[in-house]
């Protein structure tokens, strides 16, 4: 196994090309630990961590880009994206402790295909898209098209992300995310869910409902966004949100959850997170 | 497989080593520096039992290839001594409360405590007890409880705070 | 004659007896006079008990002195974490 | 710190020095097993096995052992054979599986190399057939007509070789007639109890360093919790004389009990052996989990009766432990744990049940922890039934001195009720629990154990003492053994230097398990202390002339009337030691009984989100009687570190696994042992009722404070949901499921 820390984008896509079985990697939280139960070493580690682009944080232009490799220690601790976007903040926030968070990354965390990925809900409701680098250059998709299923990607070989993308919200709009963990750290979720509210007044105008850790990859429930939207996020709306939260689980019994509970858990993590994003909108 | 040369700064001395490119960090820092303060618990970042610092930065050093080191500042346990401009003959405040404060047992652990501790304090000079034990949720520790080691950490905060 | 208490697992030995008298200076020697009496109670005791006596457990109790009053309690061996 | 009746009040004995061995730790000197490194060191790996019951057709080590790097394989062809009837049977197939593979992640082979990794690639290309088994995995299922066997080698103990069996053991206790007295009581409330099993979860994996030179000795260094045993337990397997190693003790991090057997030390000294170069062999956190002792699993069942009064009249109860796949007298533990109250009649029956699971090992007070989260929680439900307070219950029926527990031995002077009653006094017990909290009280107790111990005591030229135990020091004991040497000899005890020696340096000391080091060990230094101050006066006698029996030692000196009463300093004595008889050294060793019971009562105050089923833990107190407290802060670092381990395996901590035998959860990730933000601080109580068979009062504490939590968290969340908990751990899902079927 080689180790190569290119400074540019263009140095990385090169050595992806040139070297078949390399890979790619930001803070290698998971990757040593798959590395250590026995999956098969990369060829080439190519540490994306010496590329600026990949690592800094700017708000231009109407949108935030956000380095795919840079460490979410620094999204959390940047006081002016975390108040405009505190749900997708708390996300990268939750992808363990203080140690791994200085490591851990927005890029690897989506790519490493986890449908229990703390910061992926809140990024596709508030529809952010990624960059990715290939032979062919570059191309822009939305998050929510990068994961097709557990450790599965839409990437094709030599691709990479290089930065994420994520527009202003629009006035009077918040966003929550909440996972549901047996530990208060140190923890995957068994379930999460990431609301984004846009209000007028008490009423809701715009939704987006996101589970993680309950299907193959992250989901949005149409029928909750549906529910809350025109409401002013009463008890029957909530309700209403709970239920179609629970319908759109498709969890699977595993060491950290079964399916009755992730199904049950994923109608009041959505209920709580839609109404912390609703205070959030109106603050 | 050719070994890498790698130079950095550990514990504020110019350093270098050879490592194997896959070699983490804390295999290096520990057979080839002899460094043996940090301890590997888990290898996987579940128990902060490798904490040192990077560039200032907290991190598990079992998840850091040793080649990322390549021009890095690092700090292990044994450089805490000399760090916050304390004498180096003495003790760092942390050192001292958790042994007064009896926050080790058997000491495995301690190591990657009271670097993750430093790094709180470094940014966060006044904690709150709950803001300690979020900040220190990555290292376990199965002998003490937590309860004596969160106490240390805010009687050093005070003494830290007033120092300067 | 000592007093001695039984283990609820060796008392089908000693005639379904919970407590029985017996001779000896010794704990060793009172499981040889239990033994003559009651035939395998012996091997029993000694395939793994503890004696408490005196409000003390000793492990291993073959040699430990008895009085013609005491009262042996054998119990089974303990160990800890 | 509550002291209720050790009227004695000490200079040294009840303070908190730092620890001797802390400044070692803390600036990342202490050196634990992995940290040493030998020149021309190998590293070592194993190949384990991938199936959880099998037998081994053929192994073919061959292209392992062409690999680069490879200086030596073993497989369990490299040790000799023990018979069925040896002690170290089980232990010798364990370290190296012989022909039959037992729970998956059993040892099969290793291989040392140049590195780690070389050791890791041979190890995999060792190459086995296996012939598949059927896998036990339940307790029921071990137990049914005609169930296969786990292991075709146990047999159940005191029973006998020739009939190969499921169960390792079965313990009946029995007194008085509890069918009658269960018919004639007030009421009778029975239930019905799981418990996962879980790890001890120390953070330092196993390791060993082991170099066997050609003159065919062996010099191990090892992180364990007794380096007499591994001693004894290396050369067993080895087939080895005792004489022909040496085990020097490692610090050691974390044992709780999984540290009071050996895995690593034969396979590593044959390696070296083989190889003719010193070995490292060193468990990964998978490893530790998969193949390291668990605690066991268990099923119980536990039927009270009361008077309406909340008189306990009878207690009826069947208990099952999972002990792996191997013999193991944890099952007859539970039974005997049973302590805590009168109960006039008593009929309880427990098991050791195997299963094609890792062999279980110790863990703090071990098998109590179960039955009491079974016992403390019907009782529980006894006093909610007849409208008693928790506390008031167990007082009524507390064991005090002379009451029998289920052994049918009297209870010695004990502390339950001084353990109670601190409670009800606590400032937690008088307040309220804060909003929306509820709360559960449990108690919990373990005998604890005395065995052997040997401790030499030196005088140093500048009046400083060495005190040397062969204890390994898992919980601050060196410091505990130097305060009561300060106190003996009237020394400062900065001026003594606690050492735990190598094999060769002091006299055989057991294991430090059942809370016995600062007991036993600390009586044999007490002994030894004593012998050198009447050395002392004897040599003060000599220097100031006067007769032996004019000299008595006060303070740290010798003092004689007859000589005007001016004190000879210890430093005085031994810097004259040459003159008066040469250096001033002593040693006691003892195979103590008397080790004193310890009683822990615990309080918790918890929320129950009850969309979640998540509990978060807001207040927690945790009493114990520690005879008297030699070093109150490592007491208290016991109480609060039992009660946390108890806590997790009260919420989160389980093995999970797959139909077919394998660990699904190996790792900290997904074995989740708490972590600081999931807790509050642990408040402690330390009440003193002093061991009489101690020369300062001495009980353990290592052990007893795992007992309560589990039940104290049950019967808290009774409290606040109404509903009772019988399943460990009772965590979200579990939780959430139970609260579910209550409506």
């Amino acid at each position: 196994m080689e180790y190569a820390a290119p400074t540019t984008v263009d140095e990385a896509r090169t050595l992806l090309a040139d070297n078949p079985g390399s890979r790619v990697f930001a803070g290698a939280t998971d990757v040593v630990p798959q590395m250590r139960s026995g999956r098969p070493e990369p060829s080439v580690l190519i540490d994306l961590k010496r590329i600026d682009r990949l690592m800094s944080i700017a708000h231009n232009n109407g949108h935030w880009t956000i380095g795919a490799a840079m460490p979410t220690s620094e999204l959390t601790s940047n006081g002016e994206f975390s108040s405009v976007f505190p749900g997708i903040s708390e996300g990268a926030g939750w992808i363990g402790s203080d140690q791994i968070q200085n490591r851990s990354s927005l890029g690897g965390n989506l790519c490493n295909g986890s449908p229990a990925a703390d910061s992926v809900p809140a990024m596709i409701a508030s529809e952010a898209r990624a960059v990715i680098a290939g032979t062919d250059g570059e191309r822009t998709i939305p998050v929510a098209d990068v994961v097709t299923g557990p450790g599965q990607l839409s990437l094709a070989d030599g691709e990479f992300v290089v930065e994420f993308e994520i527009d202003d919200p629009p006035a009077n709009t918040g966003d929550a995310y909440i996972r549901m963990t047996p530990r208060t750290e140190m923890d995957i979720a068994i379930v999460g869910a990431a609301v984004r509210v846009t209000m007028d007044g008490d009423t809701c105008t715009d939704a987006r409902v996101v589970l993680g850790a309950v299907a193959p990859t992250a989901v949005r429930v149409p029928d909750a966004e549906a529910a809350l939207i025109g409401s002013s996020l009463d008890e029957a709306a909530l309700a209403e949100v709970a239920a179609a939260a629970s319908a759109a689980a498709n969890p699977i019994n595993d060491k950290r959850g079964t399916i009755e509970y992730r199904v049950q858990v994923a109608g009041v993590l959505a209920k709580r997170a839609a109404v912390l994003a609703a205070e959030r909108a109106r603050a | 497989m050719s070994r890498t040369h790698i130079t950095c700064t550990v514990n504020g001395e110019d350093t270098d080593f050879l490592a194997n490119p896959g070699t983490s960090l804390l295999d290096a820092l520990r057979d080839e520096l002899g460094l043996t303060g940090a301890k590997e618990g888990c290898g996987t970042g579940d128990c902060g039992a490798c904490s040192v610092l990077m560039d200032g930065k907290v991190t598990c050093a079992c998840l850091v290839f040793a080649p990322e080191a390549q021009g890095r500042d690092l700090m292990t346990v044994e450089g805490l001594s000399s760090a916050d401009g304390v004498d180096g003959d003495h003790l760092h405040p942390l050192q001292q409360t958790f042994l007064e404060g009896a926050a080790l047992q058997c000491g495995v652990c301690t190591p990657g405590f009271l670097v993750a501790a430093k790094a709180l304090l470094d940014h966060n000079p006044d904690p709150t007890e709950s803001e300690i034990r979020y900040a220190l949720a990555g290292n376990l520790c199965r002998c003490t409880g937590y309860d004596k080691i969160i106490r240390s950490v805010q009687e050093a905060a005070v003494q830290l705070r007033s120092a300067t | 004659m000592a007093t001695v208490h039984l283990m609820t697992q060796h008392r089908p030995l000693a005639g379904g007896a919970a407590v029985v008298e017996a001779d000896g200076a010794t704990v060793g020697q009172i499981i040889d006079d239990l033994d003559r009496r009651f035939p395998g109670l012996g091997d029993a005791l000694r395939a793994g008990s503890s004696a408490g006596i005196d409000g003390e457990i000793h492990a291993e109790p073959e040699f430990v002195r008895v009085q013609p009053d005491t009262v042996v309690y054998f119990v089974a061996p303990l160990t800890g974490g | 710190m509550t002291a209720i009746e050790n009227p004695k009040t000490y200079k040294w004995v009840g303070t908190r020095p730092i620890r001797h061995d802390g400044y070692d730790k803390v600036v990342g000197k202490a050196r634990f097993a992995a940290d040493l490194n030998l020149p021309g060191q190998l590293h070592a790996a194993y190949l384990r096995s991938p199936h959880a019951h099998a037998n081994i057709v053929s192994i073919d080590t061959s292209m392992a052992e062409a690999m680069p790097g490879v200086k030596a394989v073993v497989t369990g062809d490299d040790f000799p054979a023990l018979d069925i009837t040896d002690p170290n049977h089980d232990v010798s197939i364990n370290v190296l599986a012989r022909g039959t593979v037992l729970y998956h992640g059993h040892a099969i082979a290793a291989v040392a190399a140049t590195t780690k990794a070389e050791a890791q690639a041979a190890a995999a290309a060792i190459e086995v057939e296996y012939e598949l088994l059927p896998v036990v995995l339940g307790i029921d299922e071990a137990m049914a007509d005609g169930a296969p066997l786990a292991n075709e080698q146990n047999y159940q103990k005191f029973v006998g070789p020739s009939d190969p069996s499921n169960i390792a053991t079965h313990t009946p206790l029995e007194r008085g007639d509890a069918d009658a007295a269960m018919a004639a009581a007030d009421i009778v409330i029975e239930r019905e109890f799981d418990c996962a099993h879980v790890h001890q979860g120390y953070i330092e994996p196993h390791a060993c360093v082991v170099d066997t030179g050609a003159d065919g000795k062996a010099n191990v260094w090892a992180s364990s919790q007794g380096h007499f045993m591994v001693r004894a337990i290396t050369a067993a397997v080895l087939g080895w004389e005792t004489s022909r190693i040496k085990v020097t003790p490692a610090e050691i991090g974390g044992g709780f009990g999984g540290k009071t057997t050996v895995y690593l030390e034969p396979v590593a000294a044959r390696l070296s052996e083989k190889a003719g170069r010193p070995v490292k062999l060193v468990m990964s956190r998978e490893e530790v989990l998969r193949s390291s002792g668990p605690a066991p699993g268990a099923k119980l069942r536990i039927k009270i009766g009361a008077t309406s009064d909340g008189e306990l009249t009878a207690i009826d109860g069947w208990m099952a432990y999972q002990v792996g796949a191997y013999g193991d007298f944890a099952g007859m533990v539970g039974a005997m744990s049973v302590a805590s109250y009168k109960f006039p009649n008593l009929k309880l029956e427990s098991w050791g049940v195997l299963s094609n699971t890792p062999k279980t090992a110790a863990y703090r007070a071990p098998s109590a922890p179960h039955a009491a989260f079974a016992i403390e929680s019907v009782i529980d439900d006894i006093a909610s039934e007849l409208g008693m307070d928790p506390i008031e219950l167990r007082l009524k029926n507390a064991a005090v001195e002379g009451d029998l527990t289920a052994m049918g031995m009297p209870h010695p002077r004990i502390g339950l009720v001084e353990c109670l009653e601190a409670l009800k006094a606590s400032d937690h017990y008088q307040s309220e629990p804060a909003e929306g909290a509820s709360r559960g009280v449990a108690v919990g107790f373990w005998f604890n154990i005395g065995e052997q111990s040997s401790a030499t005591v030196n005088l140093n030229e500048d009046g400083t003492a060495t005190v040397i135990t062969g204890s390994p020091d898992i919980g601050g004991s060196r410091a505990s053994m130097a305060l009561m040497a300060a106190e003996e000899l009237g020394i400062d005890v900065y001026s003594i230097t606690p050492v735990v020696a190598d094999t060769e340096a002091v006299g055989f000391t057991d294991v430090t398990e059942g809370s016995r080091a600062t007991f036993a060990t600390g009586k044999a230094v007490v002994e030894a202390c004593r012998e050198l101050k009447v050395e002392l006066c004897r040599r003060a006698a000599q220097t100031m002339g006067v007769d032996e029996a004019e000299v008595e030692w006060v303070d740290g000196a010798a003092v004689s009337p007859s000589h005007g009463g001016e004190p000879l300093t210890l430093a005085a004595i031994t810097a004259q030691a040459k003159r008066t008889g040469g250096p001033l050294t002593a040693t006691a060793s003892l195979n103590a009984a008397g080790a004193g019971p310890s009683f822990a009562v615990h309080c918790a105050d918890l929320k129950v989100d009850e969309e979640t089923g998540q509990t978060t833990i807001v207040r927690y107190t945790a009493v114990q009687d520690a005879g008297t407290a030699i070093h109150p802060s490592y007491v208290e670092g016991q109480m609060q570190g039992g009660s946390v381990q108890g806590i997790g395996w009260a919420l989160n901590e389980e093995y999970i696994f797959s139909s077919d035998g394998v660990l699904m959860n190996p790792g900290f990730l997904d074995y989740r042992i708490p972590v600081a933000s999931d807790l509050p601080m642990i408040e402690t109580i330390i009440v003193e009722v002093p061991n009489p068979s101690h020369p300062y009062g001495v009980r353990g504490v290592g052990e007893t404070g795992i007992v309560p939590p589990m039940a104290t968290i049950g019967n808290a969340i009774k409290a606040a949901t109404g509903v009772r908990m019988t399943s460990l751990p009772m965590s979200p899902p579990k939780v959430l499921k139970a609260l579910g079927d209550a409506r």
